[in-house]
């Protein structure tokens, strides 16, 4: 899966989280939540479908990395796990 | 009711009332009605010498002769059926059943020919006949002598069908019921003839098309007719004490239904319990639920109630009669249900 | 009060002269041919329900029909076309009713088995068996106590001997001395079910004794016959004679109604009482005395057939009642005077 | 095929008794024909010359039908009887459990606006009465229409909302302005507030985050509802109505949670019995209730049940709200947002996760003494979270 599978995944959860989110207008430089309105439960749905889709967990130390919509694209990316497929999460 | 009695008390000129039992009163107007017209004539099985089973018709054999209050032989299905003939030929019978249950035996004279010669015909024959009929339990009379048969008969088109409930109902019923060119039959309940009640002087013909509203009340509408009256209003009192303000409808006629009033009531209290001394399947109550249903269900705030007497052969053992008819109490109970949240 | 002995008929007598006598036979033709025409048409689904044809009986209801006047009353059967015809309902007015057209004699709410009409005082047309009975004593009563010298003439069949309301009747009638004619059609079947199979006195007749009624046996094959029994039971009971029965034997040559496939009786017995066809035996009697010829007949039968054409015309082209009306005298809404 | 009654309607040729060519009179037997009742003789309607026997011997066929031509008519084929179609029964739809209102009252609530759901409690067996529909008009003169301004219970699982029109935007603002302006102009409001550590809450929160899934971690706001909603169990005089000039306590401690909607607008529905559910089930509830109020399926009861409310205005929020309460509850608690700040504890200064917390309520009900005891137990309940 690449940067762009992930960012596509990101952007469709964080849609259907917030309808209103418009890909296009979202900067993914800037800081998500300055963007769209989403709360800590918001967020929290958002990392629950995040690991749902892409097998992530996100440890709650790491809230901080995912400021930005680049930022998550990076770190989901870079922590995907290998093996296939990754709607099987592990739950460890 | 507050303001109507006090209107009562402020008439300077209360009109005279006397007092007189239901009996006495159905006597009057048969007296009055035939004195009124010589075309009149009661007949029936023992109205005459005996002076009828439950002496409405005492006395007036001396009055009037045996030409015009004939004793029949047992046969109701043919001095039944002669009452119709009687009354295409001219005169104006009024026709007495002994019992509910017997007017069984001329069933077949009123619905195949009193209810349908008028339409059969094409409009030509019409049958002002009068049959006046005992109905009811409550006298320890058993399962051939104590049933109520008005539902049934007010299922018929063609028949009007009346239940005078109170002495001024008995008196003013007949009249109108004679004047009218419809074969028209008059239930009286056997617990009410010995009741007694305030009659105005004179007694005037009453309403035979209208329903009559006996207690004003706010809170759920109780509709009756006949022998249950008193029992309904009973139940009205008692639960009053419990501050529920129950409005009585007297059907009085019950073909045609008076749907107006009854509407008109329950659409104000948004409740119905009907209070029928007769089997709940296919009872008059059905009916009037069956109505309240079509052309109320929007302005209920409860299922309508039904009491009911109990679907059994009426018993002869006092304490199970008694079990087989509605009770005031079931009445309340069955308000309190409509009323409960 | 005299009981004449049951079983014995007057001696039949010649009619009251040719006019009379061809009058009887074409009213017996003119229900002849109208039966006749009924059946065609409801095979053809013309004319619906239950239909009975009087084929065989027009003896009866052509000599009792002489000896009434219009005042008096006459209730009849569901086999009642022929009673009608002769009392004098229109054939239009009775093939409209058959029809189910507004212009039939019952607005189209009666049909083949209750015709009526008020003018007349035919007073149906009733379907129950024995239903009308109570109605003609009621109707009686009515005279009497109106002082009107008044018969009602009451048909019915041998089947309603069976019920209870003749039994009622009868024996009220008597009591109360009333001025009924009771005219009982024995046509031998009580639908399927024959006389003796029915009745452990099959002597309709005999049964008016136990009521004091005086009764008389007639055949019913022979219009004379009929014609004069009736005159003379009339006018007893218009003398104040109270109720009397005639006994008119005489039987069906069709089925029951028109959905019967006769399974209880035999083609046999059929054959033997068409042999004694009313219709055919006054025709021959007619030509015996020299009041009838081939031309009289023929002129006859084509002024039945005339009558009979332009009724059923008529019926055709009648107009149907607008549904709208369907509710109509349910209930006479005018007060009575 | 003639028709021999009225209940006859199909007839059975058994045999002919012509054949074509063969000459006819009006009257004669030409066939017989087998009903239910027996066999009959049908009788020739004319007569003639048969052309054709249309129908054969031991066909049935239906009353009406041609059965034989005369004269030099061509004998054209008869279209054959219909055949009677059979049409199965659909399977009954099996039933819902449902709403139950009284006929008057489903009119009357649908004349006055007045969302049934929002009377309707999955508990309750009665039906919803007239009287309880106009007491809720009542009530929703002025006041919060918000039960009916939101999604419904529904059978099925409702697809993601569509973005909402302008005029559904503007009606649950009006229907906030109304309810707001209601409470402003009759529950005279006091306010009163304090700042609340949260750093052994945070920390208690954080180790028991680590060890689960994402699935499984709390949010601040489980602990806060949680302790608030002990608290009012505490002080049973905030946890109730205003209602006919009188107080009437609550039955259990049903906390109302203020969210807001994507589209704009708010809904309060209530956790039932939060004071004796644990945090993490708390935080069940109110995940359930969040996800609930933004994609439809709200229970009308859970719009109605609060008995207090509390609005928690989360990590991106102002640090102290003053708020506006709900008629005819008693008590509104907000939390603020959570912020980092000196705090002194125990003669010691250090950065602690502060909280302000407030409390508006009603004058009617209570006065600032009552509250402010009621604030305290909130600090020291939160103090404990491993308690709560």
């Amino acid at each position: 899966m690449t940067a762009a599978d992930v960012r596509a995944v990101l952007l469709r959860e964080l849609h259907r989280i917030a309808p209103e989110v418009r890909p296009e207008t979202l900067d993914p430089r800037l800081p998500l939540r300055d963007q769209v309105d989403i709360d800590s439960m918001d967020f929290l749905n958002f990392l629950i479908a995040a690991r749902r889709e892409l097998g992530v967990d996100v440890p709650e130390a790491d809230y901080g990395r995912l400021r930005t919509l680049d930022a998550c694209v990076e770190y989901f990316t870079s922590r995907r796990p290998h093996a296939e497929p990754a709607a099987q999460p592990d739950r460890k | 009711m507050t303001a109507i009695r006090t209107a009562a008390l402020g008439t300077a000129q209360a009109p005279a009332t006397r007092r007189i039992t239901y009996r006495e009163a159905m006597r009057e107007a048969i007296r009055e009605a035939m004195r009124a017209d010589p075309r009149v004539f009661l007949m029936g099985e023992d109205v005459g010498r005996y002076g009828g089973c439950y002496a409405v018709s005492k006395g007036l054999l001396d009055e009037f002769g045996p030409e015009r209050v004939r004793d029949t032989p047992l046969s109701e299905a043919t001095f039944v059926g002669a009452g119709i003939g009687a009354a295409l030929g001219g005169v104006r019978p009024i026709v007495e059943v002994m019992t509910v249950n017997f007017s069984l035996l001329a069933l077949d004279q009123i619905v195949n020919n009193a209810a349908t010669l008028l339409h059969m015909s094409g409009g030509q024959f019409n049958v002002p006949l009068v049959i006046r009929m005992a109905t009811g339990a409550g006298r320890q009379l058993a399962a051939q002598h104590s049933h109520g048969f008005e539902g049934l008969f007010a299922h018929v088109p063609g028949l009007k069908v009346l239940a005078p409930a109170t002495v001024e109902d008995a008196r003013g019923m007949l009249a109108p019921a004679l004047a009218d060119p419809n074969p028209v039959i008059i239930f009286e309940h056997v617990m009410l003839y010995g009741m007694e009640g305030e009659l105005p002087d004179g007694g005037d013909a009453v309403s035979i098309d209208r329903a009559a509203v006996r207690r004003p009340g706010r809170d759920v509408t109780l509709v009756t007719f006949g022998g249950t009256l008193p029992r309904t209003l009973t139940a009205a009192d008692a639960l009053a004490a419990d501050g529920v303000d129950a409005e009585v409808v007297d059907l009085r006629a019950l073909r045609p239904l008076d749907m107006d009033t009854i509407l008109t009531s329950v659409r104000r209290t948004r409740r119905a319990v009907i209070v029928d001394e007769e089997w709940r399947s296919g009872s008059l109550a059905a009916e009037i639920s069956a109505r309240l249903m079509e052309q109320a269900f929007y302005d209920l705030d409860a299922p309508v109630q039904r009491v009911c007497g109990a679907e059994v052969p009426m018993p002869y053992a006092r304490h199970l009669e008694q079990a087989a008819i509605p009770q005031p109490a079931q009445i309340v109970d069955a308000v309190r249900a409509t009323m409960a949240p | 009060m005299t009981i004449a002995p049951a079983a014995v008929a007057p001696a039949p007598g010649a009619a009251d002269g040719p006019d009379h006598a061809l009058a009887l036979l074409r009213d017996m033709l003119r229900i002849r041919r109208m039966e006749e025409r009924c059946a065609e048409l409801y095979q053809a689904e013309k004319i619906r329900g239950f239909l009975h044809l009087y084929i065989g009986e027009e003896a009866v209801a052509v000599g009792m029909m002489q000896a009434l006047t219009p005042d008096d009353a006459i209730v009849a059967t569901y086999r009642e076309h022929g009673h009608a015809l002769v009392r004098g309902v229109s054939a239009r007015a009775i093939m409209a009713e058959m029809f189910g057209r507004s212009a039939g004699c019952s607005g189209g709410r009666g049909g083949s088995m209750h015709l009526f009409d008020a003018t007349t005082r035919f007073y149906g047309g009733s379907a129950i068996v024995g239903g009308g009975i109570p109605l003609a004593v009621g109707l009686a009563l009515a005279d009497d106590m109106q002082g009107r010298a008044r018969v009602t003439a009451c048909f019915f069949g041998d089947g309603a001997v069976a019920e209870g309301v003749f039994h009622e009747s009868m024996n009220l009638a008597a009591l109360w001395h009333l001025p009924v004619l009771f005219a009982c059609e024995n046509n031998r079947y009580a639908m399927g079910t024959a006389l003796e199979r029915a009745q452990s006195e099959p002597d309709i007749a005999a049964k008016a004794a136990a009521y004091r009624v005086p009764a008389w046996t007639v055949d019913g094959m022979d219009v004379e016959a009929v014609e004069q029994a009736a005159r003379a039971a009339v006018e007893s009971v218009r003398q104040g004679g109270g109720p009397h029965l005639l006994e008119l034997r005489t039987y069906r040559f069709r089925a029951h109604s028109m959905f019967d496939p006769e399974l209880y009786r035999t083609r046999e017995e059929v054959e033997a009482w068409k042999a004694r066809c009313p219709i055919a035996a006054y025709e021959a009697r007619l030509r015996e005395r020299g009041t009838l010829d081939d031309a009289r007949l023929q002129a006859l039968e084509a002024e039945v057939f005339a009558e009979l054409d332009d009724a059923v015309a008529f019926a055709e082209s009648a107009p149907v009642e607008d549904p709208s009306t369907l509710t109509h005298d349910v209930y006479r809404e005018e007060r009575a005077p | 095929m003639p028709s021999l009654g009225a209940d006859m309607e199909f007839g059975t040729l058994v045999r002919w008794h012509a054949a074509p060519g063969a000459r006819v009179e009006r009257g004669a037997i030409i066939a017989e024909v087998e009903t239910e009742k027996g066999v009959f003789a049908v009788e020739s309607p004319v007569s003639g010359t048969v052309s054709a026997l249309v129908v054969a011997e031991g066909t049935k066929v239906p009353v009406g039908t041609v059965l034989a031509r005369f004269g030099e008519e061509p004998a054209a084929a008869e279209p054959a009887a219909r055949p009677i179609a059979q049409v199965p029964l659909a399977p009954a739809p099996p039933l819902v459990p449902r709403l139950r209102a009284s006929p008057v009252a489903r009119r009357r609530a649908a004349e006055l606006g007045v969302d049934l759901t929002a009377l309707w409690d999955a508990g309750r067996t009665h039906p919803i009465t007239l009287a309880e529909v106009e007491r809720a008009a009542g009530a929703l003169a002025a006041a919060p229409p918000l039960p009916s301004s939101v999604p419904v219970a529904r059978e099925q699982p409702a697809a993601p909302p569509a973005p909402p029109s302008d005029e559904a935007r503007a009606a649950m603002r009006r229907a906030v302005a109304a309810a707001v302006s209601r409470s402003n102009r009759e529950i005279p409001h006091y306010y009163l507030s304090t700042s609340i550590s949260l750093r052994r809450a945070m920390q208690w929160l954080q180790e028991r985050n680590a060890a689960l899934p994402i699935e499984q971690r709390m949010l601040p706001a489980a602990l806060l509802l949680t302790a608030t909603a002990r608290a009012l169990g505490e002080h049973p005089e905030l946890n109730g109505f205003w209602v006919d000039d009188g107080f009437r306590p609550g039955e259990g401690v049903h906390l109302g949670v203020v969210i807001a909607l994507r589209a704009g607008g708010l809904v309060a529905p209530a956790i039932r019995d939060a004071n004796r559910k644990s945090p993490a089930e708390t935080m069940r509830a109110m995940s359930d209730l969040v996800r609930r109020s933004r994609e439809g399926g709200l229970l009308g009861s859970e719009m109605t049940a609060a008995t207090a409310t509390v609005t928690n205005l989360g990590d991106e929020g102002a640090e102290s709200v003053l708020g506006v309460i709900y008629p005819p509850q008693v008590a509104l608690v907000g939390f603020g947002r959570v912020t980092e700040r000196p705090w002194a504890e125990d003669g010691m200064l250090g950065v602690h996760p502060v909280v302000t917390a407030s409390l508006a309520g009603d004058h009617r009900a209570t006065d600032g003494r009552a509250g402010g005891r009621f604030l305290a137990t909130l600090d020291r309940l939160l103090q404990a979270p491993e308690a709560l």
